[in-house]
């Protein structure tokens, strides 16, 4: 079983990194890009684990206790066979 | 004052700082294994010191802050035991709890490396006991993720209770914009936890902490620590 | 036999594997007539490529002076070592990674960084300050601020982790770079002098240990990737990238040197270029040993791979150790404290072979000694330089003074580095008594009150311009800013970056400027103690300006007299010392170039006795106490060294007895500025004078401006424009 | 029109970051973690783009261009309303 897990900022946190890279985009000649949100994408791995379940429980644990930071991050969990 | 620093792997300002306190106290710092799961019973100030714990990888300071002797840094630090953590210790500190609010990246996304100029804004604690309120002092930074943030419902219960230890000012002592490296909240460079025990800030006092190295600004706060914890 | 052993060898293999049809001829008499298998000739490949044999260059690097009473080791180690007493070694070496880096800005330039360090630390070196010494292409050159960007960040990424600080380095532009740039990366450690590691193997028997990270695919064929030339097709090659990984190299030293501290090492080498093949080669090489390796024992971070592909991976951070007898556990102990891997993955034998086995077969045997002894030297044909005419200042076009020192305080070469050596943790390891931005990085020795100085210096144009001038050029000024804070210089190492080899005019400019750099460390006292060669630096036929980049390293007895080019004071007097009589050398200069738009003639000739004198002179000075502040004159002569003194001071200067293009951005050599309390003035200008040095009072510091003739520039409309350059450069989008 | 781009490593090159957090994972108690791999997740907003190929193909040319190193680096578009 695997783990895809998508670390986003939560709103109202100011994304240096997605300023940044919208204004880099900008100046590559992109001017209609009006945002961009800069998260972590992680794959975990977990060959063992036959229950969707309990794979995705776990999964959440891991995000809540290190993956992400939940002051300033949301996190989802999908499992994928 | 018996003084002990911690040592995650990746740390690499674990031996400036126990150079420094070392100048000041005239003891020997004890150096902490992260593995370790206690501490010496009679340590009277845990140094965080600043560099790459894990590599800084992930988030900086989140994997160190779930090591083995942060368990026991957070008890003591509940205890009343003083905690200084710099840098990459500040971040540590936050990701475990200590003190509130992320460290994110600097505003133009590169690691800075300069002298600051710092504006004293407490004078009551055990750190900062030498400075006065106002004073204007020069202390490196060497970072990348310095940007301090907290909503603002904790920035108000930190000014408010008197708990911003540092901001980033220019060399008149004026907290301006331009002043602030890498765009922290209210130019927040260093803060307190409630009882003024723990305190967490980005600048390395350590580094300017003999006038062989061109300041000695930071010396104050390793000889105030010295003299309140004696 | 497995698939890849047995498979025969096809023209083509030979080809890609880069071996000439005779190296390849070399190959089967090595073999006595058997032909290689893949692995074999993975291994021939590797250990004849450029890179690894120095094949072109060796001939000429023998002819380096690299011997001196404080000299411990000279060239052939992973560094070089001299003696800085106290019981005290230095260690360095600089190398370059400059096609990865073109490929891969930021992973190249951060395993550029990777690689040297571990050079240092082998042999038993703290490593305590990082250089580097870049050249990138014309700044409008579409690619240039993407390279520049990346290889900074690579450097700083890599850097500031493993907790090195990175004190000094150089940067230059120029257009013939667009497609090959060049990164430089050179460090300096510390050691004991009776605990400096050896890579000689000995004692058959003994256990060859592998630590570090895991072996992947990376960069296979990375060492014969970095000695061919580019094509416009070279974005193809990618896949040999490395990736580094500084967290596990700040590891990996801290548990070296806790290993060095026992007694359980009989020799160490890091796994460089060719990782796993050069080292345990070279390793049973140079100890007249053989070496056995069991290649399932190797960790592998991938599935299914084979021992080609392992003895070619340049994967990063792993070092290959002979162990004493019975020495396993304890050393196994500390890399697992470390969270390192640790395998003792083979032997050494006394057979004088490398045998490797996969799966219980044997999958290579190869002669060890032939094998080196066959490695192909060449003596490649090469034309010397024609020389050029030497530009009379009456040539060249007057311009008025401030409009040409505004242009040249903010050209590309002079400007401020500042955006980048703010990026680079400079001051970790408190030792930092003089940060960038001065003419030698100071770093004091740690717990004493003496200190290294270390700069890195290349004057390219020049070389071009006359190879030999240059290479004693590129020498001199490393020795003289290692004067100009005060210290005594003791040694080099040098990074020899040139085009193809195979063209005569290029080989000329190898030899003559290794000539050159001899002709320096001679009459400087000031030996080659390690160093590397990059060769094939061209794109699509067009080189590289000839750079070989000098490190040089010196030793300040007493860090109370370190000496910064700051102004100090109002109204002290202003020395320039060093100045020939018929001084005004305008041909090559930045003034030429920048403010002209001309890029012609003989470089100025380094007259090494003078440069002797002076520097000698200039140093005694300063550890007299006499000298407020000091910096030596270079790229853009006397005006330019003027302002950067009074930028750093924050204080102006008003000039008297200088005038005329010639005397004010020539870039004659040997020449320095000192200041000097007033009241010393006349007795320090008597003693130059006795000693037979030409010397005079050229003004005093203070004011807010640079004052000559009459007119003034403001310091701060020079700052804007001399900080300016980079930031403004970097942060508009290409 | 919103792009979602995911930012993988290409597969056999060293995800260094990845390697420490299974590590981390591991002594926090999840040692059924096999392998975890660190990706990046970027949202482009695009609101005045009202032709979904046409968005897919620049947020392409980005990745291409900015978003991603592709020298190492692998990356997938997906675009949504
Ligand atoms: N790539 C770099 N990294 C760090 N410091 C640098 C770099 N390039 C230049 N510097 C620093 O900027 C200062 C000026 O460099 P340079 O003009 O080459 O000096 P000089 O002419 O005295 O050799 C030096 O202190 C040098 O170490
Ligand atoms: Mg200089």
């Amino acid at each position: 079983m695997k783990a895809k897990v998508h670390i986003t900022l939560k709103n109202g946190v100011l994304d240096p990194q997605g300023k940044a890279v919208e204004h880099a985009l900008h100046g590559l000649g992109f001017p209609e890009v009006a945002g961009v949100r800069q998260g972590k994408y992680i794959e975990v791995d977990l060959p063992k684990q036959k229950d969707k379940a309990q794979a995705k429980a776990d999964v959440e644990k891991m995000c809540k206790s290190l993956l992400a930071n939940t002051v300033i991050e949301n996190f989802s969990v999908e499992v994928v066979d | 004052m018996r003084a002990g620093v911690i040592v995650f792997p990746g740390s690499n300002c674990d031996r400036d700082i126990a150079v420094a306190l070392e100048q000041s106290t005239g003891k020997p710092t004890t150096m902490i294994w992260h593995q370790d799961t206690d501490l010496p019973s009679d340590l009277d100030l845990i140094a965080v010191p600043g560099g790459f714990s894990y590599g800084d990888y992930l988030r900086c300071g989140a994997m160190a802050a779930h090591s083995p002797i942060m368990r026991e840094v957070k008890r003591r630090a509940d205890q009343g035991t003083r905690v200084l953590a710099v840098c990459n210790g500040f971040q540590v500190i936050t990701e475990a709890g200590l003190l509130p609010g992320v460290l994110m990246r600097n505003k133009d996304l590169r690691f800075i490396c300069r002298d600051v100029h710092l504006k004293v804004e407490d004078s009551q604690s055990a750190f900062t006991a030498k400075y006065k309120v106002g004073d204007v002092i020069r202390v490196p930074i060497a970072h990348a993720e310095g940007n301090y943030f907290a909503d603002a419902e904790i920035l108000k219960e930190l000014e408010s209770e008197g708990r911003v230890a540092f901001r980033y000012c220019n060399d008149e002592g004026e907290v301006t914009d331009a002043a602030n490296p890498n765009g922290s909240r209210n130019n927040i460079a260093g803060i307190f936890n409630k009882s003024r025990t723990v305190l967490g800030m980005m600048p390395h006092p350590e580094r300017l902490a003999d006038k062989k190295l061109g300041g000695n600004d930071g010396r104050a706060m390793f000889d105030a620590l010295v003299e309140t914890l004696a | 036999m497995n698939h890849s052993s047995s498979k025969r060898i096809t023209p083509e293999d030979i080809k890609t594997h880069g071996l000439s049809e005779d190296e390849y001829k070399k190959v089967l008499e090595v073999l006595g007539g058997r032909e290689p298998n893949m692995v074999e000739l993975g291994i021939f490949s590797v250990m004849w490529s450029e890179h690894c044999s120095y094949k072109s260059s060796k001939k000429w690097l023998k002819t380096l002076p690299t011997t001196a009473p404080w000299v411990i080791c000279g060239p052939g180690e992973n560094a070089g070592v001299i003696d800085i007493g106290d019981g005290l070694a230095a260690i360095f070496k600089m190398e370059s990674h400059n096609h990865p880096s073109f490929i891969e800005p930021y992973q190249g330039a951060a395993t550029g960084v990777g690689g040297i360090l571990r050079d240092v630390f082998t042999m038993g070196a703290r490593p305590i300050a990082n250089m580097n010494a870049l050249r990138f292409g014309d700044p409008k050159h579409p690619k240039t601020k993407h390279l520049v960007s990346g290889v900074v960040a690579g450097i700083s990424g890599y850097g500031n982790c493993v907790g090195v600080p990175t004190v000094g380095g150089e940067v230059n532009f120029h257009s013939s770079y667009n497609g090959n740039i060049l990164v430089n990366a050179m460090t300096v450690g510390l050691a004991q002098q009776d605990k400096i590691f050896y890579s000689a193997a000995a004692g058959a028997g003994n256990p060859v240990v592998y630590v570090g990270s895991k072996t992947g695919r990376d960069g296979i064929h990375g060492a014969t990737m970095a000695s061919a030339e580019f094509d416009a097709n070279s974005d193809e090659k990618r896949p040999t990238v490395q990736v580094g990984d500084p967290f596990t190299e700040k590891l990996l030293i801290e548990a070296c040197m806790e290993l060095m501290a026992t007694d359980a090492i009989q020799s160490i080498q890091d796994m460089g270029a060719a990782g796993l093949t050069s080292s345990s080669f070279e390793m049973a090489s140079k100890g007249g040993m053989g070496v056995e390796l069991n290649m399932n024992a190797v960790p592998q971070r991938e599935e299914g791979m084979t021992p080609y592909e392992m003895m070619l991976s340049e994967s990063q951070e792993r070092m290959l150790i002979i162990l004493k007898p019975g020495k396993e556990d304890l050393a196994r102990k500390i890399f697992e404290k470390w969270e390192l891997d640790f395998a003792v993955i083979g032997h050494l034998t006394d057979t004088g072979r490398m045998v490797l086995k996969f799966n219980g077969e044997t999958v290579c045997d190869l002669p060890i000694d032939p094998l080196a002894q066959a490695s192909p030297e060449y003596d490649r044909p090469w034309l010397a330089s024609t020389k050029l005419p030497v530009i009379a200042a009456g040539d060249v076009k007057n311009v008025p003074w401030r409009d040409a020192l505004k242009t040249l305080m903010s050209c590309p070469d002079i400007a401020s580095r500042r955006w980048v050596w703010e990026q680079y943790d400079h001051m970790v390891m408190t030792d930092t008594a003089q940060r960038p931005g001065g003419d030698a990085a100071v770093v004091r020795i740690h717990g004493s009150n003496r200190a290294l100085a270390i700069s890195t210096d290349c004057t390219p144009r020049y070389v071009k311009a006359d190879p030999h001038e240059g290479g004693k050029q590129a020498v001199a000024e490393t020795w003289r800013n290692i004067t100009a804070v005060g210290a005594r210089p003791l040694a080099i190492t040098d990074n020899l970056n040139f085009g193809n080899p195979q063209k005569p005019e290029i080989m000329g400019q190898i030899v003559e400027a290794i000539q050159g750099i001899g002709d320096a460390c001679i009459a400087l006292d000031y030996p080659v103690i390690s160093g590397n060669v990059s060769l094939y630096n061209e794109t699509d036929g067009t080189p590289i300006l000839p750079t070989p980049a000098i490190g040089g390293v010196g030793l300040l007895d007493n860090l109370d007299h370190m000496t910064t080019l700051a102004f100090k004071a109002e109204g002290e007097a202003i020395l320039l010392v060093g100045e020939k009589e018929d001084a005004g050398w305008l041909g090559q200069s930045l003034y030429l170039r920048e403010v002209c738009g001309e890029e012609k003639g003989a470089p100025p000739p380094v007259d090494l006795a003078h440069e002797r004198k002076v520097g000698d002179f200039v140093r005694g000075l300063i550890h007299s106490g006499k000298v407020t502040a000091c910096h030596d004159l270079s790229d853009g002569g006397l005006v330019v060294a003027l302002t950067e003194m009074a930028l750093a001071g924050k204080l102006g200067c008003r000039l008297e007895n200088v005038a005329g293009h010639a005397a004010l951005f020539g870039e004659d050599q040997g020449r320095y500025i000192v200041t000097v309390k007033a009241s010393d003035a006349i007795a320090i200008l008597q003693a130059m004078k006795d000693a037979g040095l030409p010397a005079k009072q050229i003004g005093a510091v203070g004011g807010s401006t640079i004052f000559l003739a009459g007119e003034s520039v403001e310091l701060d409309a020079l700052r804007k424009l001399h900080e300016g350059w980079f930031p403004t450069y970097m942060a508009t989008a290409s």
